[in-house]
């Protein structure tokens, strides 16, 4: 009976445990799915990180080249985002370029890099007008069940802070790069920046962290990214009903929490690798 | 033991008796008027431009009565009302059989065209597709005759006597319609062992030469029963005889097949298409069939 | 591939023929079909080479550029393939119909020829690191009656053999830059050494026993076929299952045996008429298209 | 190269510092114990980690592990053909899609798919169809998807039976299951499921000839469904690595048995 | 007009041809047996295949379908070793396209297509070798691959491309004197009845000229047409002496 109606009517089926202030997983309306993270995984990566968000899991993986900085900016280095829906990961990816819901998942991270700057590309310098790094951050989804955008920040994040370069000085003589594998440094992070996404019911119930399911049903969607300074680096309302100040200043608050959970979770993870070892 | 043949090209000798101080004039190319006077009939392969009757194809101009018609070397088959074909099965749609003559549209064989065994004509339960494929499926060869022939073109065909219906085991040889000679019948047990259709569409067929009793149960039945290796040889022997006549543009009927098999009877079978032996075979056919009209 | 539909009953037909060594054109399992090869057809080509084996056409034509060295490997040139699988040799092929199979077969070609001695690519080097030879090796399918990789590969061997690339000559100016400058001679040129090259062999597999050279057919009979890559003393240098079925170990075994040693043999009969039109040169009339 | 209007792009060049800091030095040895420690000349495969069913969007899904090779493969359908022809009506279509994260390889892969992917794509396509009853599936499609997330060498052939498992696990109907092998033959030695270096290393160095070999198996019908080699081998070589190829198939099934077998258990009602 | 001189003062061309002189045609028809209808052409050094598939059932979309007559389906594409340098592609790109719909314009004004309602014709040209010309080219070698196939036409179609240098029409302009700058443009023609089946020009030109070089492209394409004549009486002359029917 149950799952005809879950199948039949499923925006009644929400309705019925919305009402009840929980979800049919089982959650609270404000309650994030249980958040993994795993990082260092790809050894072939200069730095990787696997996040799962209840089913939704989000792997990235950082590769660092070398490259001629541009004429506009031969001080900086290029970071170089792109965010991949596989048709691995839904029935509803078809193979070939990616389609509007990746791009905008790009951009919106692209967005989030320039905005919070994360890692100053400055330090991607390695010689003025000569040679810089590119760092490339591939994030890929492997199972899509809702809110990929608070996990590939999580799994960037967790990558970037695992990634560790090796050191190339040029050659005074021949002017040729010259790289030596043995000594290797991390990248300097700058900021934390943190997603948090909700999703708004017949105008009014803010939930977050919305399953694939959930997102299909709700009339609006937002997200929130903020820094470890209370910063806000992106708000992201892409149309759908209007939303009240006071729900904005809830979900604000919410996100200043859940930044603090993500940042703890990050450390743990490192600290726990490096006793490991 | 493995046989490869490797060889530079050769320029092609063409057969050409003397070389032609002047063209036929029975031999025309588009464009060509074959004539001012307007009391004939424009058939296949002309059109009438200015009160002109003009040739649109190239070939031979052909007169009967008072229709003129110019026959190309090659093309398409133009079916006409009592000719035999063979064709291939290409859809199974509602209470008919699309199929392949090598016509400029795909012929129809209707259901009701067909003698179902039994005498199930017209039952309803063959109406519905599966059970049309449980007769005849997509790929199956037959031989039929053309019924009728629609507005567009497309030819209607049947099976309703003895003779047509689905082909069993056998080889199918596909040349142009216009080297099949118009005979009194199409079918033929060689006195070589092994029976042939030529169809006038094109498509011929070589098969073993059947008892009485294995005919008589056709239709719908295919003995699946290996053929024996002696008639696989004749078989492949005339398939390979008919592809040298017919590279060599000589018109396909019994006698021309016989004769040429006869001709090919000290090579291997498999050496019949080198291009000095077909050369060789075709022109001993030709000098057995001038000796005999002669 | 160019499909044809082969009733169930012309199947039985062509398995017994099979197993009974007499194939309906009456050939033995092991006998190609009629081939003619010709070399040096399309002028605008460094080499080139068209094989007819029954109905099926190739055109293949070499084209020799100079380039940049693999970075992992910057004293050798290297080989580009390209298949087109033109409309010309079947409808199906029009637009991009014929792209898919045309990357099947340049992927094995790159495979065939994965090696160190397939083909000498030192001998294709300019100055390492900054120039070599590439040798464009594009196929042009103009008919498909089977067997595409045995004729696409002899017609490889043929357009190579039939390779010419120009003399190259290095200065270095006062600024230590290099120069490179072409022979002017068209007589003053580089031929490359074909002896390693492999044929070929596709072994199709109908009913208990194998044939090479399948028309399509035969082909239309058989669930897989085995593509084998062999030189002239017969080393393997790629094999392949191809088609929806498979096969059992053992009748892989025998089609490996079979394979090695028809594509053995293939290399003398090509290597001495390659030589023959070569030495005949100009008192040979060009065939082409047009006799 | 197309240009990428649809991703973020980057610099049109730029360059791995593997290449510059590669040493010719660092190349394999073809005699000694393997850089891993495993045994040469022996049917020595890595240990592997199997899971399935980790993704909850696909009909069926598998992971494999096999030292730092780490593939996952994805079953969605069957569902509706998109194209329709008449084998379409008689039987199902199963399609096939490798692809390797930009991450997986020592030098980055770019995201448009390049020759090998749709060669990997088409020889996982030919390895599982003969295992697979597409005859019952007619007028449906099986999509069958494979991501690469670490190449450590023997890509195609966990593919294969990372693949299979999926297939089995997405209770699509199967005449046996499928596995792979790989073997690298290094002059008159060879290394079973050879690591990403030994499967490479030759393009640098060595006159010893080598040959590559991946074989896909369906182990209780004694069926070959994807046999490739590359490299040079002799008849004898090649033979005998497809046998042990075979003999390395046989290594591997027991245990993807018991991942199976928990898979189904996992998936079945409780018993009563 | 930069470099170098595509008409010398004593009336030469770079290739020592005469303005109005065409290049050598050679031809043969039924060059390939599985095809309805295949030539091949050589115009100088242009080279092309030409096969014809049908009239046939329409295949793919029936959507396409003309209930009252054929559909004339085109395809010209480049063998990628055709060009001095290497093609990466043999055809989709916009040239081709564009070429593959003038063949058809071309063939839709000259073959009988009302005999075939509901049908299709499939001519497919490659270039293997380009030396000029190429629209030219590949017409009179699909004209001949259309009779070759028994296919009704009005006439032949034969084309020829010419251009305007120094107030004279040349004819049959080889690649080289493409390249060069001149203003050329492409005839077709139905040469009994003097029919124009496509004009194609995109250079620019004098009005006052366009008299003188279309009546300059109709003697070539007249030209063309006599030696396609040739070939195809010979080809008939050859195949029909054994049918021994009468």
């Amino acid at each position: 009976m149950a799952a005809g109606f879950k199948t039949a009517e499923p925006l009644e089926y929400h309705r019925s445990f919305l009402k009840e202030n929980c979800r049919p997983d089982g959650r609270e309306l404000s309650e994030f799915r249980s958040t993994t993270l795993n990082i260092g995984s790809i050894s072939t990566a200069d730095g990787s990180a696997l996040v799962k968000l209840g089913n939704t899991t989000i792997i990235c993986g950082i590769k660092a080249e070398l490259t001629n900085p541009t004429v506009d900016a031969p001080g900086k280095g290029y970071i170089v985002p792109n965010v991949d829906l596989p048709p691995l990961c839904s029935s509803r990816f078809r193979p070939g370029p990616p389609g509007e819901q990746a791009q905008a998942a790009s951009q919106f991270i692209a967005d989030i890099i320039e905005s919070s700057e994360v890692i100053k590309k400055e330090d991607l310098c390695i010689g003025r007008g000569k040679l810089c790094w590119v760092l490339y951050c591939d994030i890929m989804c492997l199972d899509y069940d809702g809110n990929i955008l608070d996990a590939c920040v999580v799994a960037l994040l967790a990558a970037l802070k695992t990634t560790q370069l090796p050191e190339v000085t040029i050659n005074k003589e021949t002017s040729a790069p010259e790289v030596n594998f043995e000594k290797k440094h991390k990248l300097n992070i700058h900021r934390h920046p943190v997603s948090v996404s909700f999703c708004i019911f017949d105008d009014s119930i803010l939930i977050v962290d919305p399953t694939a399911e959930e997102e299909s049903l709700s009339t609006a969607r937002l997200t929130v990214v903020m820094d470890e300074e209370d910063q806000l680096c992106s708000l992201h309302k892409p149309g759908g009903t209007p939303l009240s100040g006071e729900k904005l200043q809830e979900c604000i608050k919410r996100a200043t929490a859940r930044k603090g959970e993500i940042h703890k979770l990050i450390e743990k993870v490192i600290k726990s690798m490096k006793t490991a070892q | 033991s493995m046989a490869v043949d490797m060889r530079l090209p050769t320029v092609k000798k063409t057969m050409t008796l003397s070389a032609p101080a002047v063209y036929r004039k029975d031999l025309v190319v588009p464009g060509d008027v074959i004539t001012s006077d307007t009391g004939f009939m424009r058939g296949h392969g002309t059109y009438v431009d200015d009160d002109k009757l003009t040739a649109s194809v190239a070939g031979k101009v052909q007169r009967v009565d008072k229709l003129i018609c110019v026959r190309p070397l090659k093309t398409r088959f133009n079916g006409e009302v009592g000719d035999v074909v063979v064709g291939r099965i290409t859809e199974v749609q509602q209470k008919r059989w699309k199929v392949d003559t090598n016509s400029r549209l795909d012929s129809v064989l209707l259901l009701s065209s067909v003698n179902l065994p039994g005498g199930e004509l017209r039952r309803r339960s063959a109406e519905d597709e599966l059970t049309m494929r449980k007769y005849i499926q997509e790929g199956d060869l037959i031989s039929a005759e053309v019924q009728s022939v629609f507005s567009d073109g497309a030819l209607s065909l049947h099976t309703r006597s003895l003779k047509y219906g689905k082909l069993g085991q056998g080889v199918l040889v596909q040349i142009s319609p216009s080297l099949i000679k118009r005979q009194k019948t199409h079918f033929h047990n060689l006195p070589c062992g092994a029976s042939i259709i030529l169809g006038n569409n094109g498509f011929v067929w070589l098969y073993p030469t059947l008892g009485q009793q294995d005919e008589e149960a056709g239709g719908f039945y295919t003995s699946l029963e290996p053929v024996s290796l002696p008639d696989r040889e004749v078989i492949s022997r005339l398939r390979n005889c008919l592809l040298a006549l017919a590279a060599q543009k000589v018109l396909l009927y019994d006698t021309s097949v016989l004769y040429c098999y006869e001709s090919s009877l000290q090579h291997q079978v498999k050496d019949i298409l080198k291009p000095e032996v077909m050369e060789e075979i075709v022109m001993l056919t030709q000098q057995k069939l001038l000796a005999q009209e002669g | 591939m160019a499909t044809v539909q082969v009733s169930e009953a012309e199947k039985v037909y062509i398995l017994h023929g099979i197993r009974d060594d007499l194939r309906v054109d009456g050939r033995g399992c092991e006998d190609y079909r009629h081939m003619e090869i010709e070399t040096d057809v399309v002028s605008n080509t460094d080499g080139s080479a068209k094989v007819t084996l029954g109905h099926t056409a190739v055109l293949v034509g070499v084209k020799a550029e100079i380039g940049k060295p693999r970075p992992m490997i910057p004293n050798e040139g290297y080989l580009e393939f390209f298949v087109d699988c033109s409309a010309n040799a079947t409808p199906e092929f029009e637009g991009r119909g014929g792209e898919e199979l045309g990357t099947n077969l340049s992927n094995v070609l790159y495979k065939v020829f994965s090696n160190k001695h397939s083909l000498d690519l030192h001998s294709l080097s300019i100055s390492p690191g900054e120039h070599c030879w590439v040798l464009y090796v594009d196929v042009l399918l103009l008919q498909c009656d089977g067997n595409l990789y045995d004729a696409i590969s002899i017609a490889i061997k043929a357009a190579l053999f039939n390779t010419k690339i120009p003399r190259v000559n290095i200065t270095s100016d006062d600024e230590g830059g290099k120069e490179i400058e072409l022979s002017d001679d068209p007589y003053d040129c580089m031929r490359v050494n074909v002896e390693n090259v492999p044929c070929i062999v596709t072994l199709c597999k109908v009913g208990h026993r194998h044939v090479v050279d399948a028309t399509l057919q035969e082909k239309a009979c058989s669930v897989a076929s085995l593509i084998i890559a062999v030189t002239h003393n017969g080393t393997i240098t790629c094999s392949r299952k191809v088609g929806g079925g498979s096969l059992d170990p053992e009748s892989i075994f025998e089609m490996t045996e079979t394979g090695k040693r028809v594509g053995k043999a293939l290399h003398a009969p090509l290597m001495k008429l390659l030589q023959q039109e070569e030495s005949l040169s100009k008192k040979r009339v060009r065939v082409g298209f047009l006799c | 190269m197309p240009t990428d209007t649809k991703r973020v792009r980057g610099p049109d060049v730029s360059q791995s510092p593997v290449l510059l800091g590669y040493k010719p030095a660092a190349v394999l040895a073809s005699r000694g114990p393997r850089e891993d420690g495993r045994q040469r000349d022996q049917v020595d495969v890595r240990p592997v980690f199997v899971r399935c069913g980790l993704v909850s969007q696909a009909k069926g899904s598998a992971y494999i592990e096999a030292g730092n090779t780490k593939l996952i493969s994805c079953v969605y359908g069957p569902r509706e053909t998109d194209r329709k022809d008449e084998t379409d009506m008689k039987s199902g279509r199963l399609t096939t899609d490798v692809r390797f994260a930009p991450f997986s390889c020592p030098e980055r892969v770019p995201w448009i798919q390049g020759s090998q992917d749709k060669d990997l794509s088409l020889m996982l396509h030919e390895s599982l169809q003969p295992a697979v009853c597409l005859q019952r599936y007619p007028r449906s499609q099986i999509d069958v998807s494979v991501m690469v997330l670490e190449n450590s060498g023997s890509a195609l052939a966990h593919a294969v039976t990372c693949a299979s498992l999926a297939l089995a696990d997405a209770g699509i109907e199967m005449y046996d299951l499928v596995l792979g092998c790989s073997l690298q033959q290094v002059g008159s030695s060879y290394v079973v499921d050879p690591s990403y270096l030994e499967e490479n290393g030759w393009r640098c160095n060595s006159s010893e000839s080598r040959g590559g070999l991946t074989v896909a198996f369906l182990p209780s019908l004694n069926q070959i469904s994807g046999l490739q080699s590359d490299g040079e081998m002799s008849e004898e070589t090649l033979t005998a690595g497809v046998r042990t190829c075979i003999e390395g198939c046989y290594k591997l099934y027991p245990v993807i048995q018991k991942v199976l077998t928990k898979a189904v258990r996992r998936a079945a009602p409780p018993s009563t | 007009m930069a470099g170098i001189e595509l008409l010398s003062d004593q009336g030469y061309r770079l290739d020592g041809r005469k303005a109005t002189e065409l290049r050598k045609v050679q031809a043969r028809l039924g060059v390939f047996a599985q095809a309805d209808g295949s030539a091949y052409l050589e115009q100088g050094n242009t080279k092309v295949l030409a096969v014809v598939y049908g009239p046939h059932e329409m295949r793919g979309s029936r959507s396409r379908t003309l209930h009252d007559r054929a559909v004339i389906n085109c395809q010209y594409s480049m063998a990628t070793f055709s060009t001095a340098e290497r093609k990466r592609r043999p055809h989709g790109d916009r040239k081709s396209t564009e070429m593959s719909l003038h063949l058809k314009q071309t063939f839709e004004a000259a073959v009988m297509t009302q005999l075939f309602p509901r049908s299709q014709i499939d001519i497919y040209v490659k270039i293997l070798q380009s030396d000029g010309g190429n629209y030219s080219v590949c017409v009179n070698a699909a004209t001949l691959a259309v009779i070759d196939a028994g296919i009704p036409m009005r006439d032949y179609v034969c084309a020829c491309t010419v251009g305007f240098v120094d107030e004279t029409p040349l004819a049959d302009l080889c690649y080289a004197e493409e390249s060069g700058g001149v203003s050329s443009l492409a005839l077709a023609l139905l040469p009994r009845g003097g029919q124009i089946a496509l004009v194609q020009m995109d250079a620019r030109l004098h009005q006052d000229h366009l008299e003188a070089l279309i009546e300059a492209a109709t003697t070539a394409c007249k030209g063309v047409s006599k030696v396609l004549d040739e070939v195809v009486r010979q080809h008939l002359q050859e195949a029909s002496v054994l049918t021994g029917e009468d």
